[in-house]
């Protein structure tokens, strides 16, 4: 059934400048979660996402090896080996933390109570489908961690990503072709190039920076509407 | 009744070649790398073992790869920048990998624990990591079909442990613990102290006592943090 | 973020006519009362219950199906001796019921709070609680396929919570209050008090503050134990 | 596959008295737990096998209703609402004691880490088979508790019964006619009149009271065998 839906947003075409720079991406990720959200982020890029959300934000964060309430890296005195992000980085409690096992951490993120989860991406589809575990190289030996279980159980999939490889390969795809982690999963993809929403009717371009949506469209293979012309 | 050990030798006595060992631990934190340790000098071999990763550096269960012990890893990360003894038996055909994700190797654990005989998953659907397993689709959704992970042995890094056998734990260092200690037919923690029956608050008791066989209290041979 | 009231009627508000209510308790034993008693005033109807028991007396869950609010209970014991108010709509024929194994209960909570989406279960193979349900030999052992009991709305009895909805229990009045609280879209705790975010010990809080949309505090209204 | 085992145990008929009183059967469940087992006593009868288990017998008590190291019933002051038995008695806190949720609870049954669970019965059959839920009378409200969980869960399953009902039909039987419980289950059967092993090739009468294994026999529709002559 196709409805047509037609708001009066528009797409805010940033043309006066260059693409963002990773931290700027960070920024802007933070700026969409909505206060008290509890937040996954990713190990890489997405953990940065934590040092843009505002003071008093409300946001409480996950780490799928046991923790909702996770604070800042710790540093210098304040490491303590029994306590450690997903990158098994060393963080700190925040108050309000509380510690539990892995199967009850992964069911608290399988059971959909996770409102966001920030991930990187190699790949993703103009259905939301998420390839972000496994290059498929054949000598590659397969890793997959917690990448799976965040896909399928967060309520939004926000991807971070560059829009391009560095050698000018779209990532955002009609058809993943890496090892996909999860199908329709996505709802996001903030890139250094714009930030897309990924919906029942298809890919909407939110944002642009430094290019324009035409731009856009004519170096994806993948359709992309402006706001206020979805489908 | 759980045994309250000192020695690591006699806390990893028994265990059989080909025994499937559950080890705890993310990275570092939790993992009961005195016990590892013994398992070494004990010998068993031909194991298959779980763990989150498989191995780091070269102690601990790097280790007991290298030391040629291990025929299967089932893990959810076994690639890291430092799993350099794994990733060479792996790539020269010396060890046999199953890459399971991160939640469906610790509810699978749990099950095996919770006397549950399989249960449908969303995780992996549509993913190389469901083929050639069977799906289902109930109330609208795609779900593969997961069957339980059993020990012979595991072998579980806690903080503290009461002569009775119950456990705490510290921090992230809970992580796989508990549900491995619910999963093995033999549970072996290691713990930092162990105090009088008692002195645990019992609302706090992460691993109840029922799941443990064995402590192996390392205050003796490490010094007081 | 997690609500924190003082006005039962608040706590309560918006509960839909049809919906699905997990009510935790086991005996009195976190009984959430208060909750019940408001949801009476709130005057939702035509309910399904999920609880272990199906009232006891004439007050809280028994005065909700003396309201004839109750369409339905799911439970494992309805029959006490203090059970009359459902014994009597039952042998009236004004209610359904469903009993179900108490382990398998919480466990089907369990599944609906951890997105399993059915689980085979040895409890009841050939019995007549199994009579119409799938079963399937896994290894060697008979299971029956049990599905997830999801939750509208979890009433909730903790003994005292944070205020960002971090909750802890008191001895066996733990019971079900946690899996309920996961299993639910809306999940409502009363406590007998709230303390400052950080004065709950991390290690030992049962239902971390994801799983707690609405907090009614009974401070104010109880008399200091 | 047949196999013939003989032992030189021999069955003891205790004839020179009566049938075991209720505090008696009670006495000698308590005598066959192994010290140091996780046991669950059911509600009613087994309850009061607690009252007879030696002191130092590092028996621990588990509560279906999420706890383990249950002490004897609360009186007075250290009656606690919080803390009942399965039965909603008032119980106590022994040292080394912990508490959990519901469904780690049944974990704990289901999973096959009790050791031995006691449970009284309508009837068990010479297989095993437990009914002890439901008389299957018409007007009867079903109320099945914890009971098929504990069947099924427990290592071992210690039946406490009459051994025939105040109009003399034996409980001991056959084949159930009431709604079963738990299929090939129970271990072993206490009663007045004697104690009984279930294995896999039947029933042996280990112990007699105030009767002889052939007045049994001949009373009992199922075969069962002395000591020494199982087959």
């Amino acid at each position: 059934m196709k409805t047509t839906v037609k708001t009066t947003v528009k797409t805010v075409e940033h043309l006066g400048r260059g693409p963002l720079g990773r931290d700027e991406l960070a920024a802007l990720v933070a700026r969409d979660i909505p206060p008290g959200s509890f937040v996954n982020l990713g190990i890489g890029q997405p953990t940065t996402v934590a040092d843009h959300l505002p003071a008093g934000s409300g946001v409480v964060l996950h780490t799928e090896n046991g923790m909702l309430g996770m604070g800042p890296a710790a540093r210098g005195d304040d490491i303590d080996p029994d306590l450690t992000n997903a990158g098994k980085v060393p963080v700190t409690e925040l108050p309000g933390a509380s510690y539990f096992h892995h199967a009850d951490s992964f069911a608290m993120m399988r059971g959909g109570h996770l409102d966001v989860c920030v991930l990187g991406a190699f790949q993703v589809s103009e259905r939301g489908d998420l390839a972000n575990w496994h290059t498929g190289a054949p000598d590659a030996i397969p890793a997959v961690g917690g990448a799976m279980d965040l896909a399928t159980g967060a309520k939004q999939v926000f991807v971070m990503m560059t829009l391009f490889t560095k050698e000018g390969t779209p990532k955002l795809v009609p058809e993943c072709t890496y090892p996909l982690t999860g199908l329709a999963c996505v709802s996001r993809v903030y890139t250094d190039l714009g930030v897309f929403h990924i919906g029942p009717h298809g890919v909407t371009v939110v944002e642009t920076y430094g290019t324009s949506v035409a731009d856009l469209a004519s170096r994806l293979e993948v359709a992309v509407r402006p706001l206020g012309q979805e489908e | 009744m759980t045994a309250v050990l000192t020695d690591p030798e006699e806390a990893v006595a028994g265990i059989a070649d080909g025994s499937t060992v559950l080890i705890g631990g993310f990275g570092m934190a939790g993992m009961p790398v005195q016990l590892i340790d013994a398992l070494i000098r004990q010998g068993a071999t031909d194991l298959t073992v779980v763990s989150n990763n498989a191995g780091n550096g070269d102690t601990g269960l790097a280790a007991l790869l290298a030391a040629g012990r291990v025929r299967k890893m089932i893990c959810s990360f076994p690639r890291q920048s430092d799993s350099w003894v794994f990733d060479g038996l792996y790539r020269a055909g010396k060890i046999e990998l199953e890459v399971v994700p991160q939640g469906t190797l610790a509810e699978r654990m749990r099950a095996a624990g919770a006397g549950i005989g399989a249960f449908y998953c969303p995780t992996g659907v549509g993913t190389p990591l469901a083929e050639g397993k069977e799906t289902r689709t109930i109330d609208g959704r795609d779900y593969v079909l997961e069957y339980p992970i059993k020990g012979d042995v595991a072998l579980v890094g806690a903080h503290a442990g009461d002569r009775m056998g119950n456990l705490v734990y510290r921090k992230t260092a809970r992580n796989f613990g508990p549900v491995m200690a619910t999963a093995a037919t033999l549970t072996i923690a290691q713990v930092h102290h162990v105090v009088e029956t008692g002195e645990l608050d019992p609302e706090a008791v992460v691993t109840p006592c029922i799941y443990v066989d064995r402590i192996l209290d390392l205050s003796a041979t490490e010094a007081t943090p």
